[in-house]
């Protein structure tokens, strides 16, 4: 069924995993793409992409899905259809609140100490990768984006009001001292937590 | 992936030895269980005795081209299992015919207990082998996870800290303190390398001196399992050159050693010497 | 088209939305969501919920989608498929999973066979001291802390769900068999690898 798809609705040059791939793209990017941006990736035409989108969401509509392919300002993004919100509020609102994992935790407390900063420096202190846990901070409103870093590029990372409100905290100069909790010989710890002797 | 993959091989499959990707993992091992098995599946032999004989003198060869980079705790396990080996290869020395004594079956019961840790060892290995396939197509497959909608964005489900301001300051405390390994001085585990010509030869003016000594009286002096192994390994050398004979009236009593050989001079040798006479020289 | 697949599907009780209304709710969680969950927040019973998550499941596979709607760990997931990674990995920003090195891998298996089970033990089948990388493993939220052995006191530690996540695994009891790994003529083994007898 797919493939007699693909064939219908792009031209010659599309090849029928085109379908496939963009679904999955749209599946889990964060933030609208655009038509050029996919081309560019899959190395297709933009026409082509552009057709087979239109074809998914007409589809997703079609079938009744409740997911919906939308092209928005920036570019194309699934969302919730509209039919289904009532369901989708009951569900958010009736959740459980999540608890974070040790990882997140420790993760959030470098951020929190060390802001602004970038993920490479939270996985240097941490010893390990931060990225998806730095991900799903940002999903949980915690943690932001916070521009970038003037020498090297990199993507900043800041702790959010949200994060302030969930600890009881006003303002961030509340965040306690962390001199007691460290011990006492570490004073010259650079921002990797290795001494800088 | 296909990169990383190169960059971090794994150890050889058991039954699939490559001699060449052997040489150059050399320095991978994890314990002495993952070498064992390398040893064995790059002879391609099973688990038997046959096997453990065979991969014995390569095992204590890895071991000393370690030198001095290993930690206390990797230090003793690999010796642990040196010390095994050791003895099982010991026992082969002994003339036939002499296999029923509670020392040869102490020997056989470390060798059954060091097959089973092997094969269990062996069977978390390739289980781990199943995992990290399962994780591989895991990894190819990503979750959904993209910000609320901004109709929904009031609706998010509240994040439970379970801290206060002071425990999360804690939390930060323990994440910056650096880790360093718990270090254990290793500089004394040298002072006992010693040789098994060394040892033999204190073992003969020893016995020289006295006529008839205890295994216990002969090993007094010793400083550590090391050097015990050593002056044992001397003594099975001794009495297949006829130097010495072996007493022990009842199992499991004192060994008396008598000296049996003549003035001349006596000299130790056993395949192990070269190896270890070679890194004393070092 | 859509109300023809549910009455086929769902028991009589089963609305004609209920399949529409379960993929909006899949858009929008960020992590795995429990039948259970999804069928308070429907208030609809838990038979008809996974039904039809059953017949999603397939029914996106049958169609060649480039998602996939998967049970793992504690419930079901969005995904993107496999065949679909190369395309994916181009627009997710956040850098590859390292992957774990040999030694954690086994550190790994011993726990997930043993648990619950103590840092001594794992080092004991492994014949290594593995204090290290357990650590590692915690802090990739991999295994975690179990509490204390009522006999010995030493700390315990267990998988968490998050590995069955990594794993595409719904419980520990999908874990391959370790059986045919090991001889027959071992069971009498215990975990240090000592014969019980």
């Amino acid at each position: 069924m797919s493939a007699e798809h693909a064939a219908g609705v792009g031209d010659v040059s599309a090849p029928p995993t085109l379908r496939r791939d963009l679904e999955a793209v749209l599946m889990v990017v964060d933030q609208p793409v655009s038509e050029y941006d996919l081309a560019r990736a899959l190395d297709l035409p933009v026409d082509a992409v552009t057709r087979t989108l239109e074809e998914l969401s007409r589809e997703y509509t079609e079938q009744g899905r409740g997911f919906d392919l939308r092209a928005v300002a920036e570019g194309w993004r699934v969302y919730t259809r509209p039919e289904c919100a009532d369901v989708v509020e009951h569900f958010l609102r009736e959740g459980q609140e999540v608890r974070l994992t040790q990882a997140a935790l420790e993760t959030m407390a470098v951020v929190a100490y060390r802001q602004p900063v970038s993920r490479g420096r939270v996985s240097a202190v941490r010893g390990v990768n931060c990225d998806g846990v730095m991900r799903t901070l940002v999903l949980r409103g915690l943690i932001e984006e916070a521009g970038h870093d003037s020498e090297s590029g990199a993507l900043l990372y800041r702790t959010t009001s949200y994060f302030l409100e969930r600890l009881g905290l006003r303002a961030l100069d509340e965040l306690p001292d962390l001199a007691p909790f460290l011990p006492d010989d570490i004073e010259g710890l650079d921002d990797t937590g290795e001494h800088t002797q | 992936m296909a990169a990383d993959q190169e960059a971090h091989p794994p150890p050889e499959e058991t039954g699939e030895g490559d001699p060449h990707a052997f040489q150059v993992h050399l320095d991978n091992f994890e314990g002495p269980f993952d070498l064992l098995l390398a040893l064995i599946s790059k002879h391609k032999l099973d688990i038997t005795e046959v096997a453990l004989s065979r991969v014995t003198d390569e095992f204590i060869a890895h071991i000393r081209d370690y030198g001095e980079e290993w930690d206390l705790d990797q230090a003793s396990n690999f010796l642990l299992v040196a010390a095994t080996l050791l003895d099982l290869k010991a026992a082969r020395l002994l003339p036939r015919g002499d296999v029923e004594d509670e020392a040869d079956l102490a020997l056989l019961e470390a060798r059954d207990l060091l097959f089973a840790r092997l094969l269990q060892y062996r069977a978390y290995k390739e289980v781990a082998a199943v995992m990290s396939e399962r994780m591989a197509a895991q990894g190819r497959r990503y979750a959904r996870a993209v910000p609320l909608e901004e109709r929904f964005a009031s609706l998010r489900p509240e994040v439970f800290l379970r801290l206060g301001p002071r425990e999360f300051a804690a939390l930060a405390g323990r994440v910056f303190t650096p880790k360093e390994p718990p270090s254990v001085p290793v500089t004394h585990i040298h002072q006992t390398r010693t040789s098994v010509k060394e040892q033999g030869e204190l073992v003969v003016a020893a016995l020289r001196e006295h006529g008839t000594l205890t295994f216990t009286e002969l090993t007094e002096g010793c400083t550590g399992t090391f050097e015990v192994v050593a002056r044992f390994l001397a003594l099975l050398e001794l009495y297949r050159a006829s130097n010495v004979g072996f007493d022990q009236p009842e199992p499991l009593g004192a060994l008396s050693v008598t000296w049996t050989g003549g003035e001349g001079e006596v000299r130790v040798e056993t395949d192990y010497d070269d190896a270890v006479d070679e890194e004393e020289g070092r």
